[in-house]
């Protein structure tokens, strides 16, 4: 047991900090940090600056153009750039689909979408979740029908994050309706300017556009746009959710805010204290600090111990359940810091270029909308009661 | 010891349920309303004088119909339940409790607040003062025989569609004195106005004072003693408003659970989530109970009062919490949307902790009305 | 709504405490309030002299000895006894068996059985759990075969509180067992001095004896002791689960509990501070008070919807379960209120006559004991577990 | 980083595990322990030091063979999974640290607890000062050359036993300051002595002293550090030992769900109770990091090393409370029985709050430490 970084692991995080001081523009940071709304082209300047400098597949082996870091190394990757206020990788094309792309794509679909994931050139959505499809993926009505050199796609997904940005989407659709659900199902990349995709915005409980509905009316997808054979869609599906990801229970996310918590709570007054000294409220921040501080160690022990090869099924479903809680308290906090500041809600406020006084200190726009967008974390990638349910089966066997 | 409404109560409450039925029940979404540029329905407004809402807000000694506790739980409760945004919280409860507590003449004030012509805002919170009563930076200077106030108030409820604003400003001492304050009328519009909505979609501004005329109405003891009867009033009224809001939640919440499926059964089917059900059905109840309790015994003197009215605000802001959050977690990604009206409740529960002390304030406040 | 007690309701208050005053052994209440261990008799004493008052069966009907009280009247009968420190009234004849036989018995049982009781000549135990049926009671195992004039009994019961005291048991038993489980079982009354009946003590986790096992081996049991006919039992005994309990919640043990919380809590000082005064440990007593004066309330709501004929058989669920977690509560504010004073344990200071010097003072003797078997409330009559299942099926039709 | 024990380390650990399965195999009951007349058994104890399992909690510097955060933790999770009774909290942690915080040559005491020649018991806490590390009423008088205690020590773990006693006492000052203090060391048994069981089935001792001669080990600023770094290596080693009892409360309540049935259906099958276990196993994870984060920095500076020996007991008295209530209560009836060994080791999980500093004290350790 050694809870000291190495000298190297160190030395990695300087350079990690001091590229990011160096490419990541300085008029983005800010947009990130002060909760601005980003443009696509926010995300992939970032983005290519990453891609150029060998960052970007942090989960792709090297051949691929990965990074072949070690855990330890992709988790401090990831506090940095959470700690330099980086938009985030948008993982759809990166995280979700390229290592699925590596393990069954054909080396034709290889070569041609993995560089252009590299490069920027495809921004991926992820085509799951249907209106009837939440927690029981296995139940999608997406439809696709063989006709001979094409299938003709037809139905509905749903929750598709950024995917208004994007011009391609992988799907899981139905060629088979005839056998259990789980293997009549296929997945599909689908072009998105093709004719017949309408993508419609869902607007949020905080007012904003961030999730779409994905409409597919008589769609033709060229048969060589199937992954993998027809009807195993299943197993490349449950393969994407369950790969290793260093990330999933947000520690940076967590870290990042309760320093934002105890920063705002020592300018905060409470009858006439700082809030960082009230013993109720400090009392409350310092539980969650704890619980922050564990989770940190949980993780660690967790990625570290997957990238000694033990498999980490489990314990992802316990990172995120946990993670998801441990990140809406530090919401639930700092919209409880604010007091009645967290009333007024200017929208423009988060508009590049609004330059108006704000209302109370500048950060507190935010925090009310974070609080409540942020509902979203146990609720989305398999709500934490479909991880509850994974892990009973898988722990208990019961 | 009974738990019933009386006739006349149970009266009052049928039509005012039939008459936010009648209006709120066209519209589909509590954002429409927010939408608006007075951030209300003056309509609505005026139709709820002419049924007695507003007069059932205010004592008979101002020719009200109400006044009381109860007549508040019973009238909020319904209020929560529509997410009404008419200004019966500002103008209603606050600046007619305001008045009430001046001791001085204000009778022409109310009558125009029971006839629904006048909104006047009670203007108290600043930017810094939390939760605190005695917070007051706004300052108030006597020259010759006129009151100037200068400073900015914030979050000043239906701010913008006041024609009288009821202000608390320091005459001396400092920011966080009891002593020194006094509470003053503003007739004109003189004064800088930022308005905005809020994020559960009401009506706030911020307002700005610079030498701007005023009446006095009370100061030191009186004026203080104000602040917090005003305060504790809106405290009953939004706890009183979240029950009605916490059922809506609930009940929104069981109809979704027997109307999707997932594998094959409605998810309410599911045990895990039906005793996580039964949870925030007991946390309602108490909740409730604690609500009742703090009505029926709002006519008590001062200490059993407050104690009972930051119980119930105290519990509100536990309990609101716990079923915003499992109503949305229940709910699932649907919950989260803008078009399905769950948010709304979900977004005025939660900034009703916001509201005249959070849920840490009271547990304070209580404990000082208990002599701990 | 009207939150006074009448003029009435006030002066029966008072007419309580005063027979309270007079009639309570003061030796007999210091051994409840210093949680001393009671004998049979400290419990007879009691019991016989509301008797001779006429107040020991409060929810008997006048006609059968029941004194015709309101539920408010119950209410502050149930809150005077507690205040006082009397013996808990032992409720298996008095409140489960006594209304299934006022319902259902023969007029011959009740002329025999119901007299018995009120002159405490009878100590009825209650024979429904076994060991291989908690929650799931129709799954019991005893079984009770037609010999003619009498039953054979066979089986076990379990938990059986105050067994030991006992000289009859109401038991569950099968009496067919070739149909639904619910439609062959019996409701007998049976003397525990017949030949085959052995009561077992079971020790609890605070090292008392207050629950037994109760064998039957052979036991002959006449049928006139048969209650109603023969496999309608499971209608007995769920009127006698269900049947109205103003008691369920137990808010006098937990309105009195904090009382004494608080009091204490301004004698015992951390870091030179009350902890009445400690801003962490008053603000938890607070929260509890609040929950507590809320629970009294949804409480009296209850009993006085219940008064006027409203069926409250889901809300005494909702009850049970919040009451027990509150009561729960109260012993795990009181355990950590006393510090490591909850160390010692000396089994002998609860004896009768123990009079040495305790260790701290007097009261925190019993203080971790209670919080551990309290756990029970929690358990016993129908886990909270049962009744959120009994809440959900009545309430959501789910 | 890297979270791995060492080869030497989990050679001990599997050494200790073995030798403690074998010795403690046997009892059925752990409350067949607390009948023993010495409070344990002293031929496991004796044993326990020829494996090293007693030097294995104590520095080289000493003679021992380990002595780290991290050795304590493995060898406190092991005491914990089979409640161990004997006395390495009290002589092998506690008094070893208090000695070896004296800044005197204390070898010949070292050897005699590394080779379980002796019980040495530190006496520290009194009746009325609950988890303060300063509250001290006990006397300590200097006539001639001598030093002479007077007043009464409580909770003196494994006192009755104890051939030596560490004993704090004020040579001036106030009952709170931390400035003051002596540590005195008595050899003779000239005090009275009052012996019970705990209710977890431990052994403790009230002792009074009546002008009970005795030799200053130090006083002042390094007997206030002696008794915090005390405290603090108790609190580690019992955080530790609940991390293992954790898991085997967990590991009985799984094997339970598994095998009782209701409705036909094992009890593990119901939803509601399937939520709870996952719950319960990621608040144990939780725990267990928390502890190892404490026992990872438990060499550096102190400020780094109290905060997260407090954040650590802080978790484990929220997360103890959950486990022993919980697993109770899935239990049923049978968890309350005395017969039952999941009882004896809820009892001890819960007085392991009552150990050292409950997790409200921690709380305030861990602002105070983090510098709030």
């Amino acid at each position: 047991m050694d809870f000291n970084f190495t000298r190297e692991e160190n030395e990695f995080r300087e350079e990690v900090i001091n590229w990011l001081k160096e490419n990541l523009p300085h008029n983005i940071s800010e947009k990130v940090r002060s909760y601005k709304r980003l443009s696509k082209e926010d995300y992939e300047i970032f983005m290519k600056k990453l891609s150029q400098k060998g960052w970007l597949a942090i989960n792709w082996p090297v051949e691929y153009g990965g990074t072949g870091w070690s855990t330890i190394q992709k988790h401090i990757f990831e506090e940095e750039i959470v700690k330099a206020n980086a938009p985030r990788i948008v993982p759809f094309g990166l995280n979700m689909l390229g290592p699925v792309l590596i393990e069954y794509g054909s080396k034709k679909q290889k070569e041609f979408y993995l560089p252009r994931i590299l490069s920027c050139e495809d921004w991926w959505a992820q085509g799951y979740s249907e209106p009837g499809s939440g927690s029981d993926l296995a139940s999608l009505k997406t439809i696709a029908i063989d006709k001979g050199d094409h299938y003709l796609v037809n139905g509905q997904k749903t929750w598709t994050t950024l995917g208004h940005f994007a011009n391609k989407i992988f799907c899981l659709v139905k060629t088979n309706t005839k056998c259990k659900p789980q293997e009549g199902i296929s997945f599909l990349l689908i072009d998105i300017k093709s004719s017949g995709v309408e993508v419609k915005p869902i607007i949020t409980l905080d007012g904003e556009h961030e999730v779409n509905e994905v409409w597919f009316t008589d769609v033709k997808v060229p048969k060589e746009n199937l992954l993998g054979e027809e009807n195993k869609g299943w197993t490349y599906a449950k393969y994407l959710l369950t790969h290793e990801r260093t990330g999933i229970a947000g520690v940076p996310y967590s870290k990042s805010a309760i320093e934002h918590l105890k920063k705002i709570s020592s300018t905060i007054y409470n009858n006439g204290i700082p809030l960082i000294k009230d013993p109720i409220f400090s009392s409350q921040i310092a539980e969650l600090e704890i619980d922050i501080n564990a989770m940190e160690i949980f993780n660690l022990r967790t990625v570290s111990a997957a990238s000694e090869g033990k498999a980490p099924a489990m314990e992802s479903s316990l990172l995120k359940i946990k993670g998801s809680i441990i990140r809406q308290k530090t919401c639930d906090l700092l919209r409880k810091a604010i007091g009645p500041m967290a009333l007024p809600y200017i929208s423009e406020q988060f508009d590049e270029g609004w330059n108006e006084e704000p209302i109370g200190p500048e950060y507190v726009g935010k925090i009310a909308k974070q609080y409540f967008i942020n509902r979203k974390i146990s609720i989305y990638g398999g709500s934490n009661e479909i991880q509850k349910n994974i892990v009973a089966k898988s722990a208990f066997k019961l | 010891m009974h738990f019933n409404l009386s006739e006349e109560r149970q009266m009052l409450k049928d039509t005012i349920d039939r008459f936010l039925s009648d209006h709120y029940g066209k519209i589909k979404n509590h954002h429409e309303n927010s939408k608006l540029i007075e951030g209300f329905n003056p309509k609505i407004w005026n139709e709820s004088s002419s049924i007695g809402m507003i007069s059932g807000l205010i004592s008979p000694k101002y020719k009200g119909l109400g006044g009381t506790g109860e007549d508040i739980m019973i009238i909020f409760e319904l209020i929560g339940k529509y997410l009404c945004v008419e200004p019966f919280l500002s103008t209603g409860v606050m600046s007619s409790t305001a008045l009430s507590s001046c001791n001085i003449n204000v009778e022409q004030l109310m009558d125009d607040i029971i006839s629904g012509k006048k909104i006047i805002s009670f203007a108290h919170s600043e930017v810094e003062s939390r939760y605190d009563d005695s917070y007051i930076n706004v300052k108030a200077t006597q020259k010759d025989d006129f009151w100037y106030i200068n400073g900015t108030k914030s979050f000043v409820l239906n701010g913008d569609q006041a024609s009288v604003l009821l202000v608390s400003a320091r005459i001396n001492g400092d920011t966080l004195d009891e002593n020194g304050i006094g509470i003053f009328k503003i007739n004109s519009k003189d004064y800088e106005i930022r308005p905005y909505n809020t994020i559960d979609g009401y009506r706030a501004s911020e307002i700005t004072f610079n030498n701007v005329t005023a009446s006095l109405m009370c100061k030191d003891e009186i004026a203080y003693n104000c602040i917090l009867e005003t305060n504790y009033a809106a405290a009953l009224a939004v706890s009183s408003e979240a029950i009605g809001i916490m059922q809506k939640c609930f009940d929104l919440t069981v109809d979704y659970l027997k109307t999707r499926t997932q594998f094959g059964k409605t998810i309410g089917s599911f045990q895990a989530l039906q005793h996580r059900m039964v949870d925030l059905m007991i946390e309602i109840e108490q909740a409730k109970s604690s609500v009742m309790l703090a009505a029926g015994t709002y006519e008590s003197e001062k200490n059993i009062k407050y104690r009972n009215v930051s119980a119930a605000k105290n519990l509100i802001g536990r309990v609101g919490k716990l079923v915003a959050e499992e109503c949305i977690q229940l709910h699932g990604g649907i919950g989260m949307t803008w078009e399905y009206n769950l948010q709304n409740y979900a977004k005025r529960l939660i900034m009703i902790d916001h509201l005249m002390g959070d849920s840490d304030h009271h547990i304070e406040k209580f404990k000082k009305f208990s002599k701990y």
